[in-house]
């Protein structure tokens, strides 16, 4: 509707998806804009409702599923507790599958509060984050987790013994993405761990960080943590744009 | 110490002080996920009762987080004003509330009275007050502070323009900044989240806004809301920072799981002011809180969310804030269910922050996990102005691409300026004034080379 | 006419202007009651973009109410000023909106327009118009109306008195009457209603009423909420009516429910005017109106209930009313399901109403079968008077004790002057002056002597 | 906790239960009563959603149960149309009763929105109208109904074949009074009256109007009815207080 060649905007908004210039009236948004943001609040709503189709993750069935407490997607949103805690049968499945161990570090794609940002994010990621670190790292099989918080990491490094753990999980959706993955690794993972104790990688998706670089960031923090012992906000980041990984110093 | 009531024929006990104000506390979500919510309106209304009679005194002597091992509790005795406590110091919380609404609290009798007030005082008599109650009074409440321009001014509101971007880009960034500029937003702060958490991209964000603040001689403040280690990293490495941000919680612990106690505040708040930029006041921090937090990270004792909040403030006046705000409806539905719950928060959190002598503003929004939506959004700005809020958080079209929710719109501010006959920061009215980008009461269509070579870098 | 529509990739279609109206209608229990809401907020949104495009001509040309069969119907097209519509008659829904928020839309300018107006154009465009809009255009419009005093000057708030009692009393009712005054309300009307539908005894109330206004010499009037058909019985028996009152709906089915029609209204109007009992001005009707009366006796014609309760408003203007409220939560959650439904409603029905030329007041008020509270109520009323309503309903505590629901308290009528720096209408100001009852803008702590002998009988 | 000695509005408040002459503070109630406010509010909140049990009519088991399509409270608020139609079960009971017929006039004890303003009123109400009433009114068995709206009397009226019907219903529940009671008559009924076909008495409660008021005004209003041919806005209430009753045209 807006004629780009008439926006004053036009050049501006090449750098930012922010809803910048926008046509005013008096002191309002114009209609027109007011009913697109509606648009996009009802389709955001319904991202967060959507449910994690592990088929979609294109990761053929070399991986490993689990669940939380919170059986459904709106007893989820209600309850952080329970997204915070597995549910029994994944408590056994993951102590059965330990016995395979040790690993390093396991990545774990949750769906948090975007299905949607796990489907399409995780799969590209964990191939890289495999192929970086793949060589120095013994990696886990991949963990698909339902329902999931943060937290849930916590329960599942610790049942598997790893000494990181990487959650790879759905933002809450936004108006403008709303298939935004976040990472968040663990140090020693056990429960009771707090956020200060971890680090956190956020906003990735096709218009935010990317695939990459994402990748090169997690495995500097992770090479890091590994020589400090620890991660949280006692790790600065302070990895330079995508230069070569710092030296690799495992046991 | 055990409360017994009976109301409408049926008995109700409350074991001690924090189970009396959970159950007083009007409906909220995260008190019920905390298994500590009134059991029905009934009990309800008889916790409120309790609380009606009981002494404001008696607060100082019941710690509802223990004081041997929280440092937050310690704060809030230790600094207890019992002079400025004494005009107060016979009442109930009943009285306390009929006090606040009496002709004789008027602006200045409200302001003296801040530091002999403990935070469980305050949200006590919030509890007690109808939506009405804490506009009313709201309004009566001063809170002044300043840096580069003056914030909470009488019939004044201030804005944080909120420039986010998803990688951090300078220029998508600038671009924000200047559509917020050019619809007159920003004075409480230009204020930016960073999306990632590195030193160099952070310190890159300040250089950059502190460029264009020179090159426009607009007087504002900028703020960087990363970590206060990190920003304590960047002022060392000799960053232009304004102001320091912080998260902040109401308990030891739950500030431990932020990464900060009391100590890495006070150091930051002293290399803030050392660095001595501000012109027309020495205030220097930022804090942002919002109830909820506590509760997520269990660390909350037991205590009902609000509560928590407003010992969070009892953290924030030690460091004589330019400016704090709660982010009522960011943490989510798992906290404040839908419109009706973030309303209210948002105003207790005002009308508590306000009576602890605190610069309150709001960022006045909420996520799309939540049962709400724009109109209650609509509703709670409105509420706050006349409530006399200090500022209000705004991104472009309400809509921010990095955080991921809904906040106001740059033009929600002009709408409150007309609707309510409120001006920003007199400093910076004047600057509008200057750039020839207000017509009066109103704002022009201004283009975006209204501000000249804006993008231009250093 | 079929409407066809893609959003996000899914296609919605509309049969006709009735189902675009209903589906991009906020969601509500009524129209869920109905049948007729949107399925989601996608299908709402969609509606409401294809409610953008359509021509404002088009609802001159598309009846959602046979006009053959009813007659408010024929009196909306008949009605119709070509004249008054000029401005905006090359505008669509969208449109007019934008141009509803534009500054050129002024007071004077909306004034003009009102006649050129359909209800069924102004619930469209409100439909696009979120909960900020519906204040600040509705701040922007004034529409003046007078009796023994002048209601809806800027920066006046009348309140209507309502002193109910269970047996209609007189002596209950004075008493209830005299609380009122004291507190400074019943400027816009001193209005019950009797609990019994009694000829004799309602007559007896209004000549009680008329001795005590003479007596203190008050510039009210007053007003018994009887059936249109007994206050015309009233009438022909010498009662001293000064107003009529009568509830009325959008649909000629609809007010036969009520027993009436625009004959009868017309009726009484007359009757009343020749009274001729007004001093500063000739306005002598009072309706009430509220969400859902039309679908409540199944006379909604398949149109959603907030377009409706705007026809109803074009019964309205025809009698030139002093007053029109729409008693927003008095019908029940039926219609309106909680809090935030009805402060939606509140907020677009003062909208609708005023926009139509209406003086318009609210009963901010609830049942208790509803999903809300004294809360909700305090946000209402707090909006409605920024929003700049002429008149609200006021009884002793909020609580109706014959009509049984919850309506606001004469003090929240203080609360609101103090708030906004609204005031009574001047006339009646001038009394309470007069009368020693208030002191600058602050009401004294009036004793009930301080109108001696209120409840003598003549 | 108002000192009554002290309080100026002590004489007036005999008049009325009305909250007048409320302690004040500035512009605002005082916080006392803002509680006993909000403590009536919960407690009628509760008597909305009480049901109505027979058992307390104190009537015996001389009556017709119905229920109309609304099958619990929670239904019945949110669907008034469904309140207003007989379920299945009761519509061939009251086609079986009907055969016991012909009856001039059924009283039906309706729940409305409050069971125990039926529970309260209903039975010495009914009492004294059937010993007002008997000799000159074939009354058919009291109706009980579940879940009900005004209308549903008209489905009631019509199946037993009456010439009018009065619906004894409970009305919302206020803060001062929850069990106030309504008479709502309407002759010749049949499903599709419009209430301005009905007469209505309401307020009937210990501190509104009597069971001996009510009941005389009702037999006025039913004979003035039976007279002209109809109930509603045109038959106008202009019965004197607790005169005789007009004179009784029956055929
Ligand atoms: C909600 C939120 C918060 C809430 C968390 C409340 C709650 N309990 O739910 C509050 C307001 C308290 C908060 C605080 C902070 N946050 Co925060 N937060 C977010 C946000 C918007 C959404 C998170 C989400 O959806 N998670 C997914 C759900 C499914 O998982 P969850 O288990 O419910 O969420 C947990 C984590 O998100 C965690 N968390 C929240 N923030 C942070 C920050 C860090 C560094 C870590 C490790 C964990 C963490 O808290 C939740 C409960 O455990 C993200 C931005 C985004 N778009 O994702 C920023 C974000 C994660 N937060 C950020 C920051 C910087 C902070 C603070 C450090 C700010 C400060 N200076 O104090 C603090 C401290 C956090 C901490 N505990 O250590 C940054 C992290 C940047 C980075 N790359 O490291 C982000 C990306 C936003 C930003 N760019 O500013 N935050
Ligand atoms: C809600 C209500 C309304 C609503 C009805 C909306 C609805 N559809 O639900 C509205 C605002 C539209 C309304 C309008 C009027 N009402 Co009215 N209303 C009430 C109220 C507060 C509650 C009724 C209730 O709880 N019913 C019980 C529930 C369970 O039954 P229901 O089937 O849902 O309710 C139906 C009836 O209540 C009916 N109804 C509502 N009012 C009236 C009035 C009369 C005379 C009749 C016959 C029926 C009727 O409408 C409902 C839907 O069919 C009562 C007061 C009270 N405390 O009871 C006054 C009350 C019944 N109404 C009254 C009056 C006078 C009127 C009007 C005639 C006013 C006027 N001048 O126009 C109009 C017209 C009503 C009509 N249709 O003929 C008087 C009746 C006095 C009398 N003794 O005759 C009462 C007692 C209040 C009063 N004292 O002023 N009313």
């Amino acid at each position: 509707m807006r004629q780009p060649t008439q926006d004053p905007w036009g050049p501006l908004r090449r750098y930012t998806r922010a809803r910048i210039g926008l046509p005013r009236t008096g002191d309002s948004i114009a209609g027109s804009e007011i009913r697109a943001l509606q648009a996009a609040h009802a389709c955001a709503r319904r991202a967060v409702h959507a449910c994690l189709d592990p088929a979609k993750l294109t990761i053929g069935d070399s991986f490993v599923e689990v669940r939380s407490q919170a059986k459904d997607r709106s007893e989820f949103v209600r309850r952080p507790d329970l997204g915070r805690r597995l549910d029994g049968p994944s408590l056994s499945l993951l102590k059965q599958i330990a016995l395979a161990g040790p690993w390093d570090v396991v990545l774990v794609a949750a769906d948090g509060l975007s299905a949607v940002a796990v489907e399409r994010q995780a799969p590209p990621l964990q191939k890289a984050v495999r192929a970086a670190l793949g060589h120095t790292w013994r990696i886990a099989p991949l963990v698909v987790a339902h329902n999931a918080r943060v937290a849930l990491g916590d329960e599942i490094g610790a049942l598997l013994g790893v000494r990181c753990v990487v959650m790879m999980i759905g933002e809450r959706p936004g108006l403008s993405v709303s298939d935004s993955l976040s990472l968040y690794m663990t140090w020693n993972p056990h429960v009771g761990r707090q956020d200060s104790e971890r680090n956190c990688i956020s906003n990735i998706h096709a218009h935010g960080l990317s695939i990459g670089e994402s990748c090169h960031k997690l495995c500097w923090l992770l090479n890091s943590a590994r020589k400090l012992g620890y991660t949280g906000v006692a790790l600065k980041d302070e990895s330079t744009d995508m230069t070569p990984l710092p030296e690799n110093n495992t046991p | 110490m055990v409360h017994r009531i009976s109301l409408v024929g049926e008995t109700f006990v409350f074991q001690d002080l924090k189970h009396v104000l959970a159950s007083a506390s009007p409906l909220r979500s995260g008190d019920e996920l905390a298994g500590i919510a009134a059991r029905d309106s009934v009990e309800r209304v008889a916790a409120r009762e309790v609380l009606a009679d009981l002494p404001l005194r008696h607060f100082l002597t019941e710690a509802i987080v223990p004081y041997e091992t929280d440092e937050v509790t310690r704060l809030i005795m230790d600094s207890h004003d019992e002079a400025a406590f004494a005009p107060i110091s016979h009442m109930t919380v009943g009285q306390f509330r009929d006090w606040l609404l009496s002709y004789a609290a008027d602006t200045s009798s409200l302001e003296k009275l801040a530091p002999g007030l403990t935070p469980e005082m305050v949200a006590a008599v919030s509890k007690l007050m109808r939506n009405q109650d804490l506009v009313s009074v709201g309004r009566k409440m001063r809170v002044v502070s300043a840096f580069r321009n003056t914030q909470g001014l009488p019939a004044r509101l201030g804005s944080r323009l909120q420039p986010n971007h998803p990688t951090d880009d300078p220029d998508g960034i600038s671009a924000a900044l200047l559509d917020g500029l050019l619809l007159g937003a920003g004075d409480a702060v230009l204020g930016i989240n960073p999306a990632s958490d590195h030193i160099g991209r952070g310190m890159d964000i300040l250089w950059r806004f502190d460029d264009i603040r020179q090159r426009f001689d607009m007087p504002v403040q900028s703020c960087l809301l990363t970590h206060v280690t990190n920003t304590i990293t960047m002022i060392e490495k000799g960053a232009p920072v304004d102001l320091v941000f912080q998260s902040i919680a109401g308990s030891e612990q739950a500030n431990a799981g932020f990464g900060i106690s009391l100590g890495i505040l006070s150091e930051a708040w002293q290399a803030a002011r050392e660095l001595n930029r501000g012109t027309v006041g020495t205030n220097v921090m930022y804090f942002e809180t919002g109830q909820g937090s506590a509760l997520s990270s269990g660390t909350h004792h037991g205590v009902d969310q609000q509560t928590m909040e407003v010992r969070a403030y009892a953290v924030a006046r030690v460091y004589s804030p330019l400016l704090v705000n709660t982010v009522v409806g960011f943490i989510g539905p798992e906290y404040l269910y839908d419109g009706k719950q973030i309303i209210r928060a948002g105003l207790e959190d005002h009308f508590c922050g306000k009576l602890l002598g605190l610069p309150m503003g709001c960022d006045v929004c909420y996520t799309n996990h939540a049962e709400t939506d724009q109109d209650d959004m609509d509703t709670l700005m409105m509420l706050l102005t006349a409530a006399g809020v200090n500022f209000l958080i705004a991104v472009p079209g309400g809509d921010d691409v990095m955080l991921s929710y809904q906040s106001l719109s740059y033009h929600d501010i002009l709408t409150l300026r007309s609707v309510f006959g409120v001006r920003p920061a007199p400093e910076f009215e004047a600057w509008l004034e200057k750039m020839a980008l207000v017509d009066g009461m109103r704002l022009r269509m201004n283009q975006p080379y209204a501000l000249p070579n804006f993008r231009a870098s250093p």
